[in-house]
């Protein structure tokens, strides 16, 4: 038997939890293998054990047949073993080449020799088709970029065998394709890949085996020619799961959100919003479909107050909020599931329960007076947490121990709980399993269907395509085109974001 | 007085001022670099000039004219390790790293008393016989208005501080080591993913600020105090803290803040001879350097970014 | 009942009972301690110079720490009063605040205990079991602006002053009126530091002075006047030919001014509180404690006097002329000033 | 379950300060003194009779509000390296209102109280301002405001409150906090009414952060700016209330001395300190209400305590510093503890 990976019966225990328990992975050289588990089933913590990063309590590890123990990511690289974290592990203020040479610098006469490990990386790019401009700092580029340098960095170590921790939930459909040409590549230059996703259809369209655990323990492996979508999702889950969610034609009555004319700059005083206009009717869901950094986050920070609109009118229900305070604009009827959950979304460090009234904290009946009244924040957050199925062993948890998955439930619940006119989702799925994929989807089309306006900005066609009543595509500051999902396809969509087929442009 | 003079009185004590705040805030660029906040630096330049002192006043036979040069550089070393107690509490212990400073501050002035008067029978030592003292620089102070500015009447030590700074630069800048120390102060996780050891990484960078800081302290002893009390170094420290974050947690920046305050204070000192301003009430003079600080951060410094995992103890496998 | 034969001195006290047998020991049940100022027991100055005169006191009359004679020290303003009040409850006899910044503690303590006596040092407290101990600064002061004059060639002396306050004008008006009464052309540059424990300014300012040509500087400012030597020997090192000259004060500072083979250290205002301590303490024992009185000391009770360490400075012209304006002082012929005001007045009779 | 999480949060502190002491007393032991006779003295010298009780308290006193000034703004993500300026600003207008106005006490008192609370804010609302407007870090400005508010105090004192003296005149009884009762009560100490106004502060600042609507903004803008002002929350206005709210502390922690300690204010020869023990009490306080009385408590002990050493054992207070030192350095180190705690727990089970 061939594998150059075999990771036998592992068990790690963290205090209080066993997050891997007899867990058996073994890794043919030169496939694709899917790790597959919902959110906290512990992939990542198995990959981790692979790197180095954690000792394992229990079980035996062998590269290419042999024995060895993973002390420290040191002895993974020398094994060559690399690995990309499911949250990037790059220093934003160094340029790209700074991050992948370090700790294995080129070094003359005693310096960094930058000069030449930027014609390595240069080197490596072309080889494996990794586009980078090796100058450039982490915090300038787009998310895809620095995906393809956490990659250039496992190979500038000279990895044999990859692991991609969530590789493709932070990249847009373009990004993803790229990503897989690049697997590919990979594989075809005979390096062996680990591949953790929670997006089926990837998983179908790339891998050969998949491992699928469930809570800490393995379920087996089985060849993914044999299998099919649903077989996976049930074996992950164990239970049944719909993936097409259901849902009735959109019955849209006033228009709820108008926006006219709007122009947005940047930190950089770089305009990302262009003459902006969209309307989103009550009672429908309207997909913002776009590639990152077209300025949907910009558009989404001004109608919520959080970024100054240059010039232009936003109203809700007809009045207008341009450049209110995001309390003001907050109770105006608007919620906002931001897309980095924990950088806006939640107090980590604050309990869940306090969490649940972040813009509420001053109304009755949480407050009255200016003072707090914790039976009645926790009174709500306890139902809030049992509606939204927020899996916490306490309201009074800190929400920084919450799985992604929890925080971004309990986000939804608190958003959605305030009865709001409009909804704006921003990526509300990422990196969530199936079951907690489902589940959100299911929410907000009941909002739609009590007559909510949503706004719903993804990366992911599949979610856009399923959900929105309308599509708005954004490109270069602007809404190019307006389609409805039924009449169009992935690959008209996908070129309309890319701004190459602007025919319908200025349609409405 | 003439123009010349007037710069001349300025620069020279400015530079003997600022020379102990350059070194010691280099250091702390350094320790703050990789991620270990260090309120201790008063503590470790208390460190470093009871050291510095105590050394040349016991070797004084020994070492003859070398004495004040061998002192500083024990003074360095012992407080590198002094300072290894910060480093155990907040790399290892994970402590909170303010919180630890302030103990070393507390501890080192409490050491360094008791140790006194265990050892001198009173609170404060005896003058030392063998101090640094000014020299003019051979040829370059000849050379016209440079020369008299920059290069006579000077401390060798203030030169060993802003070359030091320069240093500290390339350290920190151009070497393998520099750039895996900014990495750990910036996402420690994804030096440790590079096989980067971030707890040794931090040890050092904080054994590094107490060196730096050692040398500051006996630096300062033994140009200007001469000896050692509980008077010798009050504030110090903590400008030297300032400095840090007015130079921008960059070495070369930290000298330059030092280099401000130094002169700001230089400036109010000769300012009571300065004709226009002798009926000035001496208070303003008195606050002048720490008012010009305030303005020039609010007028032309501003927003500072501190390094991004600068405060937090690294647990491996947490985020 | 002299020498008392228990070995034990040091821990001997501890609390009050054990304490009767010291007592008893050190003679007539009379015993004596100190409450020093922040500078601590140590400071080289004043407090220093209260506790050696208490220990000469001691000796004298058969006492050492812990037995009839102690002291307690201070870290900050807010000790004063407890570690006063700890001394009261130990029953001494008499106890001294040194310093003026203790004046409002003895005042408080005083009051709350109208039987034990207490000394306040550099400072006035007006109650009947209080005798306030006061030197006459301003006189050494005027006597080292003497030596200053004669010793300058530039004919400008520089004056560098710890905090801007009473005591220290104190300071600065005698020495302003001595070097004006010697050559009032001579100009005298007067700057405060601002801090006691500031010799980085010291330093800076007598730098300056020095390199405006000024060449006697005359320091009143505690652990400043570090950076007033350090400046002064500094210059001597780099030019041994050069007229820098440092004026001590408090003690004499002579040991402070060695540089190589020759000293900076002109002269120094020698104020003897141990003099002051003793006098006060053997006065308070023969039972004519000076309850409510300010008892000065100056020149005519050799309180306060000028060294004359440095022989090679002090010339035998310099002496003299200190000599002759010190008789003209103590036999009234001259006031010294001893305020910014009143110093301001003479120079302008002068 | 061996040890609650209660349990563990009380055995810290305490195992902490008994390292501390051991530390100590290995010192002693080490340069020829008996601990026990050292520790004795300080206990003598802290709560010896009713008198030492008093001073341990009075000490105390101060020390609970410069610990809640300092934790206040760390509880907001502040780091205010300045309620040292603000301590010697609020002991200045004080002093400066009490001699100013002649009022009977129920409104002279309450006055002077405010004022030093004003003036400490108002310490604190400048860095404050520069952190929220201009991003300026508040520990530099902090330390430069230290400076200004030790020289402009002399100044004043000096040259406007008296003239050309070095401290003012004595604040009048209808401005004093002092008490003829506490003192009989503990013969003749100075304890005054100020550690009333501590306790409460104390209970004011508790209730201000965890019980008020304000409290929980200032808590979220500490934790984390971007979220704060996602949920509508101006952080600006929140950093500068949480300044001044810790200088106002800070400014009364003056005002203990000005009107409780001392009565007067003087020109001061340097920093009084107690702004700067107050962030090791806050430190050793956990950053909490109660916690920063504790700590108080047993900083104000071993301060005065620590003074009867050299009389009573002939040991140097400074040994009290190292001790002080390494009991702050146990208590950060408290993941060693409860790392040693865990395992006598599972070693237990
Ligand atoms: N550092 C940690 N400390 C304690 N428990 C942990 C830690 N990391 C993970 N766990 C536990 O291990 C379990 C597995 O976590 P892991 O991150 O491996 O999940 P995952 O399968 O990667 O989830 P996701 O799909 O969301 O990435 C979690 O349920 C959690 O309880
Ligand atoms: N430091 C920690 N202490 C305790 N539990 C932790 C810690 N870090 C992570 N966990 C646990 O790990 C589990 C999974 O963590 P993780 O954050 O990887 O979830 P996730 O769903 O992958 O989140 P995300 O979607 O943000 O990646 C959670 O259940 C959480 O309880
Ligand atoms: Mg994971
Ligand atoms: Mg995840």
């Amino acid at each position: 038997m061939n594998y150059v990976i075999e990771m036998l019966n592992i068990r790690k225990e963290f205090p209080g939890i066993v997050a891997n328990d007899n867990i058996t992975l073994q890794v043919k050289q030169g496939e694709i293998h899917a790790l597959l588990g919902e959110n906290g089933a512990g992939k990542s913590t198995l990959m981790n054990v692979l790197f180095g990063l954690y000792q394992p309590e229990k079980g035996e590890i062998k590269v290419r047949g042999e024995s060895v123990k993973i002390t420290d990511p040191n002895v993974a690289n020398r094994l060559g073993i690399g690995m990309v974290h499911q949250h990037f592990m790059l220093v934003d203020k160094f340029t790209v080449t700074e991050n992948i040479i370090l700790g294995s610098e080129p070094i003359k006469k005693g310096t960094v020799d930058i000069k030449k490990a930027e014609k390595e990386v240069e080197r490596l790019s072309e080889l494996y088709g990794l586009r980078v401009d090796p100058k450039a700092r982490i915090r300038d580029i787009s998310v895809g970029m620095q995906q393809r340098v956490e990659i250039l960095k496992t190979l500038y170590r000279g990895a044999e065998i990859l692991i991609f921790d969530e590789p493709t939930a932070v990249l847009t459909p373009q990004e993803i394709k790229e990503l897989i040409e690049i697997m590919r590549a990979l594989i075809r230059e005979g390096k062996s890949i680990i591949l953790i996703t929670h997006k089926l259809k990837e998983i179908m369209q790339v891998c050969d085996r998949c491992t699928v655990i469930r809570k800490g323990e393995g379920i087996g492996t089985v060849d993914v020619a044999d299998t099919n979508p649903n077989e996976l999702a049930s074996l992950m889950v164990g239970r049944e799961v719909t993936f097409s969610t259901e849902k009735q034609p959109a019955q849209p009555k006033d228009v709820t959100l108008a926006i006219q004319d709007l122009n947005v700059k940047d930190a950089r005083q770089v305009d990302m919003v262009k003459s902006l206009n969209l309307e989103v009717k009550a009672g429908e869901i309207v997909g913002l479909a776009g590639v990152d950094g077209n300025g949907q986050s910009e558009l989404i920070e001004a109608i919520t107050g959080l970024r100054k609109a240059d010039s232009g009118d936003i109203r809700l229900n007809g009045k207008s909020i341009t450049n209110l305070t995001p309390r003001k604009v907050t109770e105006a009827g608007i919620s906002h599931i931001p897309q980095d959950r924990h950088r806006f979304g939640l107090v980590l460090d604050f309990p869940i329960g306090e969490n649940m009234v972040l813009q509420t904290y001053h109304h009755e009946p949480f407050s009255k007076k200016g003072v707090l009244r914790y039976k009645e924040i926790y009174q709500k957050a306890k139902s809030l947490i049992e509606e939204y199925d927020v899996r916490t062993p306490s309201v009074y948890t800190k929400a920084r121990a919450l799985s992604g998955g929890n925080q971004q439930k309990a986000i939804i619940g608190r958003e959605v709980d305030r009865s709001p006119d409009l909804i704006i989702a921003a990526q509300p799925t990422r990196g969530l399993d199936v079951g907690a994929i489902e589940f959100i989807h299911k929410k907000l089309i009941e909002e739609r269907d009590k007559g909510r306006a949503v706004l719903l900005l993804s990366f992911e066609l599949d979610e856009i395509m399923n959900l929105s009543d309308r599509i708005a595509v954004m490109f270069d500051g602007s809404i190019v085109a307006e389609v409805k999902p039924e009449e169009t396809t992935e690959q008209e969509l996908g070129l309309l974001m890319a701004g190459s087929k602007q025919q319908k442009a200025g349609g409405q | 007085m003439g123009f010349l003079d007037i710069l001349q009185s300025i620069i020279g004590p400015a530079i003997f001022f600022s020379a102990p705040l350059i070194l010691t805030a280099i250091g702390g660029v350094f320790s703050e670099r990789s991620g270990v906040v260090n309120i201790g630096l008063e503590g470790l330049m208390v460190m470093g000039a009871f050291v510095g002192i105590v050394f040349n006043l016991t070797f004084i036979d020994t070492f003859g004219s070398w004495t004040p040069w061998v002192s500083i550089f024990v003074a360095m070393i012992i407080s590198a390790i002094f300072s290894i107690i910060h480093a155990i509490a907040s790399v290892t212990f994970r402590a909170d790293q303010v919180v630890s400073g302030v103990a070393i501050n507390f501890l080192a002035l409490g050491l360094g008393l008791f140790l006194t008067k265990q050892w001198y029978g009173k609170g404060q030592t005896d003058m030392v016989s063998r101090p640094f003292y000014t020299t003019d620089v051979p040829l370059l102070s000849d050379i016209p208005i440079i020369g008299p500015l920059f290069f006579s009447g000077m401390y060798l030590t203030s030169y060993v501080a802003i070359a030091f700074a320069f240093v500290g630069w390339y350290v920190l800048y151009k070497t393998p080591f520099g750039l895996r120390l900014r990495s750990v102060g910036e996402h420690p996780m994804a030096a440790d993913t590079n096989g980067i050891n971030v707890s040794r990484m931090r040890y050092v960078a904080v054994m590094i600020s107490g060196a730096m800081a050692g040398l500051g302290g006996s630096v300062f002893a033994l140009t200007i105090a001469l000896n050692f009390s509980h008077s010798t170094i009050v504030g110090q420290g903590f400008m030297s803290l300032a400095a840090v974050i007015f130079g921008k947690w960059h070495p070369l920046g930290a000298m330059g803040a030092a280099l401000f305050f130094g002169f700001a204070q230089s400036l109010s000192i000769i300012s009571s001879g300065v004709p226009l301003l002798q009926d000035v009430p001496q208070v303003f003079l008195l606050i002048a350097p720490y008012v010009l600080t305030i303005l020039a951060l609010a007028g032309v410094i501003g927003r500072a970014e501190a390094p991004k995992a600068i405060g937090t103890p690294y647990i491996k496998g947490s985020r | 009942a002299c020498g008392s034969s228990d070995g034990d001195s040091e821990d001997a006290e501890g609390s009050g009972s054990d304490n009767s047998n010291g007592e008893e020991a050190a003679g007539d049940d009379f015993s004596v301690a100190m409450v020093t100022d922040v500078g601590g027991i140590d400071d080289k100055s004043f407090n220093q110079s209260a506790w050696e005169g208490l220990t000469a006191f001691g000796e004298e009359n058969g006492m050492e720490k812990g037995q009839g004679i102690d002291y307690a020290q201070s870290t900050s303003d807010a000790d004063y009063n407890t570690n006063l009040n700890r001394l009261v409850r130990s029953d001494y006899n008499l106890i001294y605040g040194i310093g003026f910044l203790l004046a409002p503690a003895i005042e408080e303590v005083a009051d709350q205990n109208p039987d034990t006596n207490f000394g306040i040092v550099d400072s006035v407290v007006e109650k009947d079991n209080v005798a306030s101990i006061v030197f006459k600064e301003h006189q050494g002061s005027f006597l080292v602006g003497v030596a200053a004059a004669m010793k300058t060639e530039s004919d400008k002396v520089g004056f560098i002053g710890g905090v801007d306050s009473d005591l220290i004008n104190k300071f600065e008006a005698g020495f302003r009126a001595g070097v004006k009464s010697v050559n009032k052309d001579i100009e005298v540059k007067v700057q405060y530091a601002g801090a006691f424990d500031a010799p980085d300014d010291g330093k800076a300012i007598a730098s300056n002075m020095y390199s405006q040509g000024i060449d006697v500087i005359y320091h009143a400012s505690g652990g400043t006047g570090n950076g007033v030597f350090a400046q002064a020997k500094d210059l001597k090192q780099n030019d041994a030919d050069r007229n820098v000259w440092v004026i001590g004060v408090d003690r004499d500072q002579h040991e402070e001014g060695q540089i190589n083979d020759t000293n900076v250290t002109l002269t120094s205002m020698v104020k003897r509180v141990d003099v002051a301590v003793q006098d006060v303490s053997t006065n308070a024992m023969n039972g004519e404690f000076p309850g409510g009185e300010v008892v000065e000391y100056g020149l005519e009770d050799d309180a306060i006097s000028v060294a004359t360490t440095n022989e090679e400075a002090m010339t035998d012209e310099i002496k003299t002329a200190v000599e002759d304006w010190k008789e003209k002082i103590v036999n009234g012929e001259v006031e010294v000033p001893s305020t910014i005001d009143e110093v301001k007045e003479f120079e302008d009779s002068l | 379950m061996m040890f609650s999480n209660r349990l563990v949060n009380i055995l810290i502190p305490t195992i902490s300060v008994f390292l501390g002491l051991l530390v100590g007393a290995f010192i002693m032991l080490g340069f020829g003194y008996n601990p026990l006779t050292g520790y004795l003295s300080l206990w003598e010298g802290a709560f010896g009779d009713s008198y030492f009780f008093g001073e341990t308290l009075r000490q105390v006193t101060p020390y609970i509000l410069s610990g809640l000034a300092v934790a206040f703004a760390f509880r907001t993500g502040l780091f205010n390296i300045g309620v040292e300026g603000q301590v010697i600003m609020g002991w200045l207008a004080s002093v400066w209102v009490g001699l100013a106005i002649d009022a009977p006490m129920i409104i002279h008192l309450p006055l002077v109280i405010i004022a030093a609370a004003l003036a400490g804010a108002a310490w604190g609302f400048l860095p404050g301002l520069l952190k929220a407007k201009l991003g300026v870090h508040e520990v530099i400005v902090t330390i430069m405001m230290n400076y200004i508010a030790l020289y402009t105090s002399n100044a004043l004192v000096r040259n406007i409150i008296s003239d050309g003296q070095d401290r003012t005149d004595r604040i009048p009884e209808t401005a004093s906090l002092t008490s003829e009762w506490l003192a009989a009560l503990t013969q003749y100490s100075r304890l005054h009414y100020g550690l009333l106004i501590a306790l409460f502060a104390a209970a004011i600042m508790w209730f201000i952060l965890n019980q008020t609507t304000r409290g929980y903004e200032l808590r979220s803008v500490g934790f984390n700016q971007d979220a704060s002002r996602y949920a509508g929350m101006n952080v600006g206005r929140n950093i500068i209330l949480s300044m001044v709210i810790s200088g106002a502390f800070a400014g009364l922690a003056g005002a203990m001395e000005g009107i409780g300690t001392f009565g007067y204010q003087s020109v001061k020869g340097g920093f009084t300190n107690i702004g700067f023990d107050g962030i090791a009490v806050a430190l050793l306080g956990g950053n909490a209400a109660i916690g920063v009385v504790l700590a108080a408590l047993l900083f104000g002990t071993l301060k005065v305590g620590a003074l009867n050493m050299p009389t009573g054992a002939g040991v140097p207070t400074e040994l009290v510093d190292i001790v002080i030192a390494m009991i702050i350095f146990f208590v950060a180190s408290s993941y060693m503890i409860r790392w040693f705690l865990l395992k006598m727990k599972k070693e237990g089970k």
